[in-house]
């Protein structure tokens, strides 16, 4: 074992943090989709994944990467509206299962279509240039654009915090989340409400895609990992619940940093072991409603 | 009038009858099917890796289709089966029915610890535990590399001949491999006739038809639920144990997620809730990845297309389709 | 029908049918398979066309020397048929035998019949065209294809040509296996090369040794030469992890310092390269400060590298393949660890290096078993670069490309020596080879059957001057010797 | 343990002081009654007054935040819903619940089965001695055996609801919970529902949660009242109807 020391640990906290902002950005789709739709998007992860390619993409084309922060997410969050549209909606009404296994097939699809466009063999993704490097941020030594990521995941929370606080539209989503019917009997046009919310969810995980593109590199199987460990984020934090999502997020970074320390090889098995005991305990997660499937 | 109504119910009559009798013979005429499936088949290698992941979907499909629980973990039992399997071969030179059997009771005890967890909760919750225990069980056998290989899985598991009364077979040639194979998934296959057929096989309808009802009219659905998981992992078990036995080797890859989803995508395909459904739905899926992938490594491509159009369009599935205009 | 002892009937290397104990015993079942197999070939004959040795199967006839013309589609159905046409004859056969087969299959006559219709030389290669390893695998097939096309013109076995098949094995051992029963007992091949991951291999060579087929692996790993998974069918051309990271700790240890720190994969292929590291590190008194193990397929490095940091070793070996090394690269670049200390890796891929870009592995040190640019010291090199940029439209092939090349060519060779395909005639032959193929002088340990061969320490440039296949430095060469490869007593062989 | 003094006794249910909260929302304070063997008891009250929740504890849907509940002198409060077949308790539902997809004859023979086979997975169902002749026995009984071929889910709605009684009482039960057995039904539906369910009641106890007071005043024995989740009054249908306070607030209300 290394020395432990506070700036180790705080350093490692710190890490983890950064880990988690992708989790949440990526997680928050996930339970947006699922506590509107009742839709589990299997396909989050390729939107993910897209997001990175339209980044690389777009860079290529001369782009800059601030151009991308704003262009990626409503590229992908088109793509998002279009699969709602077209291949989600005639679902509705069949059951929980069809739309899971609908985006299933459909990342595989997604995954092969961006091999026939961009090859199977990765890209490496530069970091911005004014970005680059580490700064000390009083316990050491931490690169500057993690701590962007992390700038970057709290101004969309904050955002999409404003967005479902203080706007009309935001008022229907949140009450739609919490009980469909009610909102139906108001009058409301659901589907359109729907596909909004698709959108903006699959243009968030787009948003993580090419935030993790510099940490990570690009490759088409990149949606795949990160999917399994964000629905672990998401039950955790209970279906459906964004500040779950948060919390969970933030959490599973810290668990998964926290474990790497002390032992590195059972980090990936942590994050399932968590939820296995969150379940257990807590089977709607932190803060889902109890019964919601019932 | 009459006559024309007659002559227009005739042949749905006779059909109905026709279907009536397969449906009393199914068992028998599966084994037929069974029995000249190789001689079809591109490869005997393919042949035998339909009928294991046909009764690997057979077993998802007990807890799918007939009490419509959606498990995303189900690698845990098929990977399960088939590395104790190659244990006992591999490390306590078991004899290979032996070995077999264990892979039966190892598919069921496994089912009896994740269900014992994960029959608490419901639904995708249910969908998210299995699958967050059986990575949890991926890295137990990961890990285990004393006994499983870990990364580079068991090797080993070599059976030359099998010997079945007195009978020797010669284990490695293609088609006998092919029809021992074949026979246990023949017998596994008569079982799940018979488990549908009994009193429990009334029981498992009755939850999935309504939960809250069944609960009233006194049956313990949570227990139900957990002997379904457990007869499912049984039969994944042996699917798993067979696969061993077939390839002489264990990858860690039979536990990984992939598996378990593939098993999904195989049961909807063929179609959920049918008794042929998961065999016809392993036979496409394997044979279009195949096929599609001797002229394309784009595979995937195709696999997924086909699974959304299905999906999409026919969420009965190709053999539950087929049983609805044979008998509307 | 009684008294069917299926058991005798063994796939034999040989001809379609089991020659081998196709005594007066095993007859009435030679009979019955001849039978069954004429009634799966009418059966699923359209199936069958269709699968028939598709466009992945090519054949490297001189008179088809243009084989970038197969990538077109239209040519490609045009090979399918070809090939369904030369299986008429074997249809024909089929016919004969079913209308004489008792006395065919009764009389010795039946098996020299079927060895002097034998066809071409067939080299099964399962390799991972899906997957993330699909560009080196792509790379394999070209290479293979080049040592085909040089034994087919310099007359192959005494006129007998010589065909690969190419399967997709995904990466994945069960599908490599499934594969491998395929090509051996569908397609009849004589060898099997290929492989692009330590369990894969392994999963081959289980079904290989069985069932008496050589297989030469082209990927590593030393549990391969053990004897517990090695058979005499079993030869490895690829380097092994003890030898890589020897090579790389005896260069580097001098140089960088004592105080080394690992950053591992945690599967066998890492623990393996870690122990070759510090078995060589035993002679330099290295100090190992820590081993970290990673999961397979980690996506941040980061929680990992502070910790790291903090232990200011002199070198850091980052011990990983593909993917998770071009990460474990970037991020530790991003966190400026090459600032304190050398960073090192057992392996250095092509193109791992293409895909990351050269800043990530800007100054990494590593080993390679082959790296183009060594043609401007050896010949054979210089040769097969040559061949290869010619057959692949001016690419040069990468480290396990190259592999794929050595693998195929040495077993042909070892055939061509042997006068024949018979297994332990060409065991024996390629035993005794002492060649020169492409990167110098090779040959075969007869215990464990590990190539013998030089291993170069490169480095990556950080910046490439002479175009986009300029990537690393050769800085040494460690020549072949038996004594930096573990002794065969610690393997498990009777000397 | 069913005791005998249990079984003799007159008294066939008792809840005392049961209270169910669902978060901060009280469904029910402290409500104590009891209820006598081979007698219709009758659970009225406006919408929301908690007769739902009450009829849930009773028929062991979910135990109460306080309080006990005792059938036949046993503590049953916490004791599973699938046991409460087993006891002698049988109910129906307030939204149909049926079987959809299975026959009206396999319904019922599923219900039956319960108390001859559960968990036997080898021998075939068909084999179970004299159920499917107690099936359309009892198929006969609520008028459903001409339509004992038919999925579940093609009946009429109140051929489903009489159905439903036909599941129940395939448990045999000494004691038959009926939530709003004539909700969603003709007036032509209901008359012949509450016949059987007085048919019914010659033979075993019956309690009734009903939403319509009317319906219920001819053939009940004894009502009890709910409003806001409290015990309002109790009594015969006379004394009830009598109640001050029950007119006040059912009564009134009613007259909307």
């Amino acid at each position: 074992m290394p020395p432990l020391s506070f700036d180790l640990i705080a350093l490692q906290l710190f890490t983890g943090l950064a880990l988690g902002a992708i989790y949440v950005l990526f997680a928050i789709g996930l339970s947006l989709i699922f506590g509107m739709l009742t839709v589990v998007n299997f396909a989050h992860g390729a939107f993910y994944m897209v997001g990175a390619y339209v980044g690389l993409f777009l860079l290529s084309l001369g782009g800059n990467f601030w151009l991308c922060l704003l262009a990626v997410p409503l590229i992908v969050g088109t793509c998002g509206l279009i699969v709602e549209r077209f291949l989600i909606r005639p679902l509705y009404g069949r059951g929980i299962d069809y739309p899971l296994l609908l985006t299933f097939g459909l990342s595989y699809v997604m995954v092969e279509l961006i091999r026939i466009a961009f090859g199977k063999s990765g890209y490496p993704f530069d970091t911005p240039e004014i970005l680059q490097g580490a700064v000390n941020i009083g316990v050491g030594y931490f690169p500057l654009y993690r701590l962007f990521v992390i700038g970057i995941a709290a101004a969309v929370l904050l955002g999409l915090w404003l967005f479902l606080e203080r706007t009309s539209f935001g008022l229907i989503i949140r009450a739609g989340a919490r009980d469909p019917q009610i909102v139906r009997v108001l009058g409301v046009n659901l589907s359109r409400i729907w596909l909004f919310v698709f959108g903006i969810g699959s243009g968030i995980a787009g948003l993580a895609g090419l935030l993790a593109a510099p940490l990570q590199g690009v490759i088409p199987e990149m949606g795949a990992t990160i999917l399994a460990e964000a629905f672990v984020v998401t039950v955790v934090g209970g279906m459906g619940s964004i500040g779950g999502a948060v919390i969970a997020g933030l959490l599973v970074g810290v668990v998964v940093s926290m474990t790497s320390l002390f032992a590195p090889e059972m980090a990936k098995v942590s994050i399932f072991a968590l939820m296995a005991i969150v379940l257990l305990i807590r089977p709607q997660g932190f803060f889902g409603r109890a019964g919601l499937m019932s | 009038m009459n006559e024309l109504s007659q002559t227009l119910t005739q042949p749905v009559v006779a059909s109905a009858a026709w279907f009536e009798f397969a449906k009393r013979h199914r068992a028998f005429l599966a084994s037929t099917v069974v029995l000249v499936f190789p001689l079809v088949m591109p490869f005997t290698a393919l042949a035998v890796n339909i009928l294991i992941y046909g009764l690997y979907a057979v077993g998802f499909n007990l807890l799918f289709g007939y009490l419509g629980l959606l498990s995303f973990g189900h690698a845990a039992l098929f990977g399960t089966g088939a590395y104790l399997c190659g244990i006992a071969i591999v490390h306590f030179a078991w004899p290979w029915y032996a070995a077999t059997a264990m892979g039966i009771l190892g598919g069921a005890v496994m089912a009896a610890g994740i269900g014992a967890l994960a029959i608490r909760t419901r639904g995708i919750y249910f969908a998210m535990v299995t699958m967050a225990l059986s990575q949890c069980v991926f890295y137990l056998f990961y890990q285990a590399i004393n006994w499983t290989g870990g990364e580079n899985g068991l090797r080993g598991i070599n059976v030359r001949t099998i010997d079945i009364f007195g009978l020797q077979f010669d284990f490695i040639n293609p088609l006998t491999r092919y029809y021992v194979i074949a026979a246990f998934v023949i017998l596994a296959l008569f079982a799940l006739s018979r488990i549908l057929a009994s009193p429990f096989g009334a029981v498992i309808e009755a939850v999935r038809e309504n939960e809250a009802r069944a609960r009233a009219s006194g049956y313990n659905v949570t227990l139900t639920r957990l002997i379904t998981f457990i007869l499912s992992g049984a039969f994944c078990g042996l699917a798993g144990a067979l696969m061993a036995l077939h390839l002489s080797v264990v990858p860690i890859e039979i536990l990984h997620i992939e598996t378990s989803g593939m098993v999904v995508m195989m049961s909807l395909l063929g179609g959920m809730g049918t008794f042929f459904g998961p065999f016809v739905g392993a036979a496409v899926f394997l044979l279009l990845e195949n096929l599609v992938s001797l002229w394309t490594v784009h595979w995937q491509l195709i696999v997924g297309a086909v699974f959304v159009i299905c999906v999409l369009f026919f969420p009965a599935g190709i053999w539950g389709t087929i049983l609805k205009r044979i008998n509307p | 029908m009684p008294d069917i002892d299926l058991h005798v009937v063994s796939p034999a290397p040989d001809g379609e049918f089991g020659a081998k104990g196709a005594g007066e015993a095993g007859t009435a079942a030679v009979v019955a398979n001849d039978v069954t197999t004429l009634i799966r070939r009418s059966m699923s004959l359209s199936l069958k066309s269709l699968y028939r040795q598709g466009p992945w199967s090519r054949r490297s006839d001189a008179s088809d020397r243009s084989f970038r013309k197969y990538q077109h589609h239209p040519r490609r159905i045009y090979m399918a048929k070809q090939t369904i046409r030369s299986n008429s004859i074997s249809r024909r056969r089929l016919l004969t035998t079913a209308s004489a087969g008792v006395v065919l299959a009764a009389s010795p006559f039946r098996i020299n019949l079927l060895q002097a219709q034998e066809a071409t030389i067939k080299v099964g290669f399962p390799v991972p065209l899906t997957g993330p390893y699909g560009a080196e695998a792509q790379d394999q097939v070209r290479a293979a294809e080049v040592a085909i096309a040089e034994f087919n013109e310099g007359g192959g076995l005494n006129g007998r040509k010589a065909e690969l098949l190419v399967r997709d094995d995904k990466l994945n051992p069960g599908e490599a296996a499934t594969r491998t029963l395929e090509l051996i007992e569908k397609d009849k091949v004589n060898f099997i090369v290929g492989s692009l991951s330590a369990a894969v291999q392994l999963a081959v060579n289980n079904i290989t040794k069985e069932r008496q087929i050589i297989f030469n692996s082209i990927s590593q790993s030393d549990i391969i030469n053990e004897v517990s998974d090695f058979s005499k069918y079993t030869f490895h051309e690829a380097l092994n992890p003890h030898l890589t990271a020897g090579a790389v700790g005896r260069y580097a240890f001098p140089k960088f310092g004592k105080k080394v720190a690992f950053l591992t994969a945690d599967y066998a292929y890492g623990h393996e390269m870690v122990r070759g590291f510090q078995e060589a590190g035993k002679a330099f008194g290295v100090e190992t400060l820590v081993d970290i193990r990673h999961p397979l397929g980690t996506a941040d490095f980061s929680p990992l590298l502070p910790r790291i940091q903090a232990l200011k070793p002199d070198i850091l070996c980052i011990i990983n393949f593909g993917r998770d090394q071009q990460i474990a690269l970037k991020q530790a670049t991003d966190f400026g660890l090459k600032k304190s200390m050398k960073i090192i890796a057992p392996i250095l891929l092509y193109t791992a290096r293409v895909a990351a870009g050269p800043q990530a592995f800007a100054e990494v040190i590593g080993g390679t078993s082959y790296y183009w640019g060594i043609e401007d010291k050896i010949p054979s090199a210089k040769a097969f670069n040559d061949r290869f940029r010619k057959m692949h439209a001016g690419k040069v092939p990468s480290d396990y490309g190259a592999l794929g090349y050595g693998g195929v060519k040495t077993l042909l060779m070892g055939a061509k020596a042997a006068g024949s395909v018979e297994p332990d005639k060409v065991i024996v032959a390629v035993e005794a080879l002492k060649f020169d193929y492409y990167k110098g002088p090779e040959y075969y340990r007869k215990c464990d059957h590990q190539a013998v061969q030089s291993v170069f320490i490169i480095e990556s440039k950080a910046t490439p001057q002479k175009g986009d296949a300029d990537l690393y430095d050769v800085i040494a060469t460690e020549e072949p010797n038996e004594k930096n490869l573990r002794t065969c007593e610690a393997l498990g062989h009777k000397s | 343990m069913t005791t005998l003094t249990g079984i003799s006794s007159k008294v066939i249910l008792r809840t005392s002081g049961v209270s169910k909260t669902f978060g901060k929302f009280v469904a029910l304070n402290n409500i104590s009654a009891e209820f006598s063997r081979d007698a219709i008891t009758s659970i009225i009250g406006p919408n929301g007054a908690g007769k739902s929740t009450y009829f849930n504890l009773l028929s062991g849907a979910f135990p109460p935040s306080s309080g006990k509940v005792e059938f036949e002198g046993r503590d049953v409060t916490n004791v599973a819903q699938h046991e409460f077949a087993h006891m002698g308790i049988a109910k129906s539902f307030q939204i149909t619940n049926v079987f959809p997809l299975l026959t009206t004859r396999e319904n019922v023979r599923v219900g039956l089965q319960a108390f001859v086979s559960r968990y036997e997975i080898w021998r075939p169902r068909a084999k179970l001695p004299g159920l499917v002749d107690k099936a359309d026995e009892l198929l006969a009984l609520v008028g459903l055996w001409d339509r004992r071929e038919r999925l579940a889910k093609e009946l009429a709605h109140g051929e489903q609801r009489a159905l439903e009684i036909g599941m129940a009482l395939a448990a045999n039960p000494r004691l038959l919970l009926l939530d709003e057995p004539t909700a969603g039904m003709s007036p032509e539906e209901t008359r012949v529902m509450m016949d059987l369910i007085v048919k019914l009641a010659r033979e075993r106890t019956v309690i009734l949660v009903e939403h319509k007071m009317k319906l219920v005043m001819g053939i009940s024995d004894r009502v009890l009242v709910l409003h806001h989740g409290e015990l309002l009054a109790e009594g015969t249908p006379t004394e009830v109807r009598q109640n001050e306070q029950v007119k006040r607030v059912y009564l009134g209300q009613r007259e909307h």
